[in-house]
């Protein structure tokens, strides 16, 4: 268990380091699936270790959340685009315009 | 509701560049689009990809060789390009022709419309995706082939006119071939229909579509069909009729929003006119002289039977090889009505052999140049059903 | 109606635009000077009697050794009433400037392209007045009468950059 | 399994390092399709085929082809590459770093815990994981599940007003 | 261990080829109906009645000039349409295409793998092979394909939901995600009979997620040259034929196997019976491929989301009453 | 409204596709009526015309008198003639030069001088015939008529130009 | 593919020679490329009556996935560098046939805006007179090109020169 909670963690951090990292803002949403994915994966593994399922049914919540996040993250990114001509987060910190 | 518009990601505007050889563009015609997602903002079409100078080379070719430019100006629809230029010259020479000849005209005429029709129900089915519509179309079109090269020898350039009449008497198999023709094409016109006209894709497909009003439609000069879709009924051969057409009983479809859809039922109810049109030529044709070349010898090339008998036939027939016809000077224009619209010819001549000029008035050429407002607003794929549904060819816009 | 009656209600009204009205054959063909152009073609659109809303055909015809050497056809047609007239309006040789009758017919916008195209004449306040039928960088006014028939390029000149079969253009 | 195991966690953080790094990102994305179907894979080695399905279906057939339609769509790739500056890379790896290490401190030390659930590998292939989740999710996790949908619906008025195009 | 090895290996090699010619003869048969739905005869010059034409274009395919277009992304490119074609391969694992035989001793399943989440297996690989046409439209630098890639996946995605939920009803009834049970839950009667509606969804449906007519908008001719597939020549092109006349046969094969009995059927062998069927539902998708015509792309949208999809809820719904009321 | 209403009912939809259906079925179990050209043969028009040939007469001397009114009429310039006194009396008395010109070694003599025009040289441009019928309308001595044989084809240019003696074969 | 290339002259390249050519030559794709009057007698041959995928041709509408160009009509000056680039963008081997006289020799527009014959612009293998050619005529030179096509070998061939 121990080795997939470490993987779990590697993946975990590099998803942090690209969420903080990286400007595109597609990319820091993709990051944020990566963070979301080691969260799934150290459920699953913790709940297999310790015979429960409710680890399991969690991380179907998780996906719910994750494909709801994809909805309204993709939706932001492009009304972002169509406001700013890029996905360049820096380009995000003015109020309007 | 929703407008499915709405949903459409807003992208950069960028340009589409569709021909000039595209498989839906019936030819060479190329449309610059500027699309917004694939709503179309602009659509300029750009024409010449076929130019053929044809106006400029029947100044350097006789009267008698100029017909044969004139077929392969609107090539699916030869026999009556060819009506309209000799029709011109006739009238420049003040030449009648008989009327067994004007009533064969006819008869090629509106078998040429309907076979024009069939070309272009079948490519715009293409262009929508059914391709079974395409075979079908084809397959009856062979039938009206075989009765033109029956009778003029060629299938889509007939050349078949004179001034005066016709080349030859028409082939003794034609009526029959023609009457055979009429009674089972009516069936094969409900087959189009039954893969079509109420299937509910179709339906989406074309109706309120490039609507064109009748005040636009005027503006823009378009005539033939795509004018009759706005539900204006203008039709040659009811406002001024030309080659005996007083004489037969028929009828003028119109459409009423000009839509694509409408542009379709107005063709199709063509055919059945043209059909309706043809069996009364058939039945009435008068027995006759072919060639008035007894009552005009000097505009009118000797039937060859009498040229190769007689002394003088033989000698017109030299004088009207070598001289060629000189009509008196003076301007003219003939107009009739094409499968695609009011097909002019105006004819200058100076007093030689050869035409001035001859300016044709290609109805396509106007029909294709109201395709902008037309596809405003709507996607790609309306921008092909629209252009198929003008049903231009380029051969005739680009001359 | 017979077109005749046209003839005689645009005699009436505008007796000062017309230098010479015939009937050849049947057709009207009335003579007109180049500076009343437009205002005449407005008159025949919108005059009551007549109501000319179509303007069916646009072209030219080149006579080089009258003094006036291009003359420009206009083909004038009433769908309502069934009349056709056809204007003709001459010019010198070296006066190319028409005025432009876009503005009260659409399909004067292509008819008057392919003049300039085809004569070299220039039609003022044209929207977009570019070579419509021949290539862009086509040398000369293939119409005129003094253009050889079979002056053509050889295809050694021929620009094979031009646009092709798939690919993009910025407008 | 051992085997399995290492060639899944080779895969999975050798992509997410590549969608963390790639200039272009339709790659990123390429790359994260396939560290989900390494961690699809660590499913299936810990017995919950379901959601090894979901994994693919979902993410990989669902949300990832939104991204990448997304990415088409503005053409970003194209568009002139956003650099990031240095210092935020410095800072980044940092945080990055500490947390690795508070993480494995973290389950290092908390490693020891029994098993205490009855859902045993034997029971779970008797049943069949399906089976399972199904079942608890319409009884013990049916507000969570409500929810759940009530959010998705949500989203998708959200993502509906967003990107509509006049507001 | 051994027996099962090779008896898996012999399966699995069966499976392949056998997909792979009966990818390349489609192709033949499509040309044959469709010649015989337009009155005409089809290939009929390479070898008897056209026999040999698959292996001729084949040869050809084969021997042509590989083009790939300047400015495209040359990786992606050659990667996208083996994408199309290894799920379309690969689903046909857990599809059960006879009744099992005994072979010394060993009853064997005529199945690759009998995978417990079998329907889920299918709609998880299928959900892939949007990836092929997306990447092929993207990699190629062109407009027209990049239109194509994005109509095709827009559409794809679109369809998957209403053909996921027109199971849905099936597995109610049949109580297992497993193929090979929900084909023995078939033996009295066969599952169409309950769920005609959600036959009549999926055939819509597949037909979308294929991209053909009347819903190839992906490579609609008249408006977008070849579509996403444009700029591929050669054995690319030849690819993403095999993977779209593959995805046919196994499209079939699903369908035959969730509401058309399966394998089961009296007299002849169940594999006969099998392929019987499967040609059968590939018929019905040529007849309509021939007969219609295409489909807009907004039209598509609103008949997968506003007619399809409530459908397929209102199916669920009513069956999951009947199946109370049945008290099942 | 009502039809409208009635168009977009579910039950009208589906009937109306089921027509098309229908038609196809139908159509699927038709006799097809491809013809299998190589192997089969349509009958073609009697008055087709495909390429002119030139005639000879009973004895194989030719009816072409090299009037030119042929190559006046062509429309495409494809007929090239030549004309020249062909005495087939003397036929030792020509040079090997001559006989060249006339294409006479590939001819098959008369044996008496009919003492008429002959043209030297005959050809005919494939590729620029037009196969109008001009050429066997005007002819005065029947001399050159269309064939109905369409199946030609060439691996290049010069193949097409047809001379005399294969003017007279591809009768 | 590039393997041609590898491949020295023996027997197995000479038996290869043979199955190659006759998988192309029993399948030759045209590309949709239509320009006047014998684009019609070009659909006419795909139709119900001559149908020639009997011989094993459909039309591509993609030039990649295509091996004959049917240059059908007259090809004017605007046009050629069009033309010119559908022959380059096909993949080799290709071929091109000339089909009717327009785009042979120009035929009867010997005028200042048309190429008189498109083999000018690109190598022509097969010519077919007439104006237009029926559609017999048309499959008599397919038939011509296949004849062509079986004498070649796997090693692609230059193709004919043009003609200036």
């Amino acid at each position: 268990m121990n080795d997939y909670l470490i993987v779990a963690s590697i993946i975990f951090c590099i998803g942090a380091l690209g969420g903080i990292v990286r400007k595109n803002l597609i990319v820091i949403f993709m990051s944020l699936e990566l963070m979301f994915n080691a969260a799934n994966l150290g459920f699953v593994a913790v709940s297999n270790r310790l015979n429960l399922i409710s680890g399991d049914i969690f991380v179907i919540f998780v996906i719910v959340v994750a494909a709801a996040e994809a909805a309204i993250a993709l939706g932001i990114a492009i009304a972002f685009y169509r406001e700013k001509g890029t996905v360049d987060i820096d380009k995000a910190n003015e109020l309007k315009n | 509701m929703f407008e499915y518009k709405d949903f459409l990601i807003e992208t950069d505007k960028f340009a589409l560049n569709i021909g000039p050889s595209h498989p839906a563009t019936h030819g060479v015609l190329r449309v610059l689009v500027q699309l917004d997602g694939e709503i179309v903002v602009n659509a300029e079409p750009i024409i010449g990809y076929l130019h053929t100078s044809m106006e400029k080379y029947a100044e350097f070719r006789t009267y008698h060789q100029a017909e044969t430019i004139t077929d392969r100006m609107d090539y699916v629809s030869g026999a009556s390009n060819n009506l309209g230029y000799i029709l011109a010259v006739e009238k420049l020479c003040g030449v009648k022709a008989p009327k067994r000849a004007e009533y064969v005209r006819v008869i090629l005429a509106e078998l040429t419309r309907i076979s024009s029709h069939l070309v272009w129900l079948a490519t715009h089915a293409v262009d929508l995706g059914a391709l079974t519509e395409f075979l079908y179309c084809f397959r009856e079109r062979e039938l009206i082939l075989d009765i033109i090269e029956t009778v003029t020898g060629a299938r889509m350039t007939p050349s078949f006119y004179r001034v005066g009449g016709l080349a030859m008497d028409a082939h003794k198999d034609f009526f029959d071939k023609t009457r055979s023709f009429i009674k089972i094409f009516p069936e094969k016109i409900s087959e189009y229909e039954a893969l079509l006209t109420k299937n509910k894709i179709w339906l989406e497909r074309t109706k309120n579509l490039g609507i064109i009003s009748a005040e636009d439609a005027i503006n823009f000069a378009l005539t033939g069909p795509s004018l009759r879709g706005s539900g204006i009924k203008y039709d040659v051969r009811k406002a001024n009729p030309y080659s005996s057409y007083e004489d037969f009983d028929f009828e003028i479809p119109t459409g009423e929003t000009g839509d694509v859809y409408d542009r379709y039922l107005v063709r199709i109810e063509e055919m059945r006119q043209s059909l309706k049109i043809i069996s009364q030529a058939v039945e009435n044709v008068p027995e006759g002289e072919y060639l008035s070349y007894d009552e005009y010898p000097q505009y009118v090339i000797p039937p060859k039977k009498r040229a190769l008998t007689t002394m003088e036939g033989m000698i017109s027939l030299f004088k009207y090889g070598i001289e060629g016809i000189k009509p008196p000077k003076g301007e003219v224009y003939v107009s009739i009505e094409n499968p695609r619209g009011e097909l002019g010819f105006y004819m200058v001549s100076d007093g030689s052999a050869f035409p001035y000029r001859m300016r044709v008035r290609p109805p396509s050429f106007c029909n294709i140049s109201a395709l902008n407002i037309m596809v405003k607003g709507h996607m790609v794929a309306d921008l092909i059903a629209i252009m198929g549904s003008v049903d231009i060819l380029l051969g005739e816009v680009d001359r | 109606m017979d077109v005749m009656f046209a003839l005689t209600v645009i005699k009436e009204s505008k007796p000062k635009v017309i230098v010479s009205a015939d009937n050849i054959k049947g057709e009207v063909h009335i003579r007109i000077k180049k500076e009343d152009l437009l205002e005449f073609a407005l008159f025949l659109k919108t005059d009551s009697r007549l109501e000319f809303d179509m303007l069916s055909d646009l072209f030219a015809a080149d006579y080089p050794k009258k003094p006036e050497r291009i003359e420009v056809i206009y083909n004038f047609y009433s769908i309502k009433n069934n009349f056709r007239v056809f204007v003709k309006v001459n010019s010198k040789a070296d006066e190319t400037e028409y005025p432009s009758l876009t503005s009260a017919y659409n399909s004067a916008n292509w008819f008057e392209r392919e003049v300039y195209d085809m004569f070299g004449l220039k039609f003022k306040n044209h929207p977009d007045l570019k070579r419509i039928l021949n290539p862009d960088d086509w040398d000369g006014y293939p119409l005129l009468k003094d253009y050889p028939l079979r002056k053509r390029p050889e295809p050694e000149e021929i620009k094979m950059d031009a646009p092709g079969y798939i690919e993009i253009e910025k407008i | 399994m051992e085997a399995l195991f290492y060639v899944f966690s080779f895969i999975a953080i050798f992509s997410a390092l590549m969608v963390v790094t790639m200039r272009n990102p339709l790659t990123s994305a390429l790359y994260l399709v396939l560290c989900f179907f390494a961690l699809a894979g660590f499913y299936v080695i810990l017995d919950m085929q379901f959601l090894a399905a979901m994994q693919i279906l979902v993410y990989a057939g669902a949300i990832m082809v939104l991204v990448v339609l997304v990415i088409m769509l503005l053409n970003i790739s194209r568009i002139k590459n956003i650099r990031s500056d240095l210092h935020q890379k410095i800072i980044g790896g940092l945080i990055s770093l500490i947390l690795f290490a508070e993480i494995v401190l973290y389950v290092i030390n908390g490693a020891q815990k029994k098993p205490t659930g009855i859902f045993t590998h034997t029971l779970i292939k008797k049943i069949g994981n399906t089976q399972i989740v199904g079942e608890f999710l319409f009884t013990e996790y049916m507000l969570p599940f409500e929810i759940a949908s009530i959010l998705l619906f949500v989203a998708i008025i959200g993502a509906y007003l967003f990107a509509k195009k006049k507001y | 261990m051994m027996f099962w090895l090779i008896a898996d290996i012999i399966k699995i090699v069966i499976v392949f080829a056998g997909l792979l010619g009966a990818a390349a003869y489609l192709t033949l048969l499509e040309r044959k109906i469709a010649a015989r739905i337009q009155n005409r005869m089809g290939p009929m010059e390479a070898g008897f009645h056209g026999l040999l034409q698959p292996i001729a274009d084949g040869i050809k395919l084969f021997f042509k000039e590989d083009i790939i277009p300047e400015g495209a992304n040359k990786f992606l490119f050659l990667l996208a349409p083996v994408i199309v074609v290894i799920p379309a391969l690969t689903t046909f694992a857990v599809i059960p295409f006879g009744a099992p035989v005994k072979i010394m001793g060993h009853i064997v399943p005529l199945q690759v793998a009998d995978v417990n989440i079998g329907i889920l297996f299918i709609l998880a690989l299928t959900s892939l092979g949007v990836y092929g046409v997306v990447l092929g439209g993207w990699a190629s630098n062109s407009k027209y394909s990049l239109l194509g890639g994005i109509r095709t996946a827009a559409q794809m995605i679109s369809y998957e939901v209403a053909l996921v939920l027109s199971i849905v009803g099936i597995i109610m009834i049949a109580g297992d995600l497993s193929l090979a049970k929900i084909v023995s839950e078939q033996s009295h009667m066969w599952f169409i009979v309950y769920q005609p509606i959600g036959f009549i969804i999926y055939l819509i449906a597949s037909t979308a997620e294929m991209n053909r007519v009347p819903f190839d908008l992906g490579e609609a001719e008249g408006e977008i040259v070849a579509g996403f597939h444009t700029e591929y020549s050669s054995m690319e092109f030849a690819f993403y034929f095999i993977g779209e006349y593959a995805q046919m046969v196994v499209n079939s094969a699903i369908i035959v196997t969730l509401f058309l009995g399966g394998w089961q059927g009296p007299f002849l062998p169940s594999v006969l019976w099998f392929l019987i069927k499967v040609f059968f539902v590939i018929l019905i998708y040529l007849w309509l491929r021939w007969t219609y015509p295409r489909l807009r792309y907004d039209e598509l949208m609103d008949l997968g989301w506003k007619f399809l999809l409530p459908l397929a809820l209102a199916n669920i719904i009513v069956t999951g009453f009947i199946m109370i009321l049945l008290n099942r | 409204m009502n039809t409208e209403k009635q168009e977009n009912s579910i039950i009208e939809i589906s009937k109306n596709l089921l027509v098309g259906l229908k038609t196809t079925i139908k159509t699927f179990f038709r006799k097809p009526v491809t013809f299998q050209y190589p192997k089969e043969r349509l009958a073609i028009a009697e008055r087709f015309r495909a390429f002119p040939h030139l005639n000879v007469n009973g004895d194989g001397s030719l009816r072409c008198v090299a009037c030119f009114l042929c190559q006046t009429v062509c429309p495409s310039e494809a007929i090239k003639i030549k004309s020249g006194y062909v005495d087939y009396g003397f036929e030792h008395e020509l040079t090997e030069r001559q006989k060249h010109n006339h294409s006479l070694d590939k001819l098959k003599a008369g044996t008496f001088n009919d003492g008429r025009r002959h043209p030297s040289s005959f050809e005919i441009d494939l590729l620029r015939c037009i196969c109008c019928g001009y050429c066997e309308e005007i002819c005065p001595e029947e001399a050159i008529s269309m064939g109905s044989d369409y199946e030609v084809a060439f691996y290049n240019r010069d193949e097409a130009i047809y001379g005399m003696e294969k003017l007279i074969k591809s009768r | 593919m590039g393997i041609e290339e590898h491949l020295g002259d023996n027997i197995i390249t000479t038996s290869l020679d043979k199955i190659v050519s006759w998988g192309r030559k029993w399948s030759i794709w045209p590309a949709t490329f239509g320009l006047a009057c014998c684009a019609i007698e070009m659909m006419t041959v795909a139709s119900s009556r001559y149908d020639f995928d009997r011989l094993g041709l459909i039309f591509r509408s993609s030039p990649r996935q295509a091996d004959l160009i049917i240059v059908s009509g007259r090809v004017s000056y605007k046009m050629a560098p069009m033309v010119k680039r559908v022959y380059d963008q096909m993949p080799n081997p290709k071929w091109v046939i000339a089909m009717g006289d327009c785009a042979s020799s120009g035929g009867l527009f010997n005028v200042y805006s048309i190429v008189q014959g498109v083999d000018r612009i690109i190598p022509v293998d097969v010519y077919i007179p007439g104006c237009p050619p029926r559609p017999e005529a048309l499959i008599y030179g397919i038939t011509k090109l296949q004849e062509k096509i079986e004498k070649g070998t796997l090693k692609h061939e230059d193709p004919p020169q043009i003609l200036r």
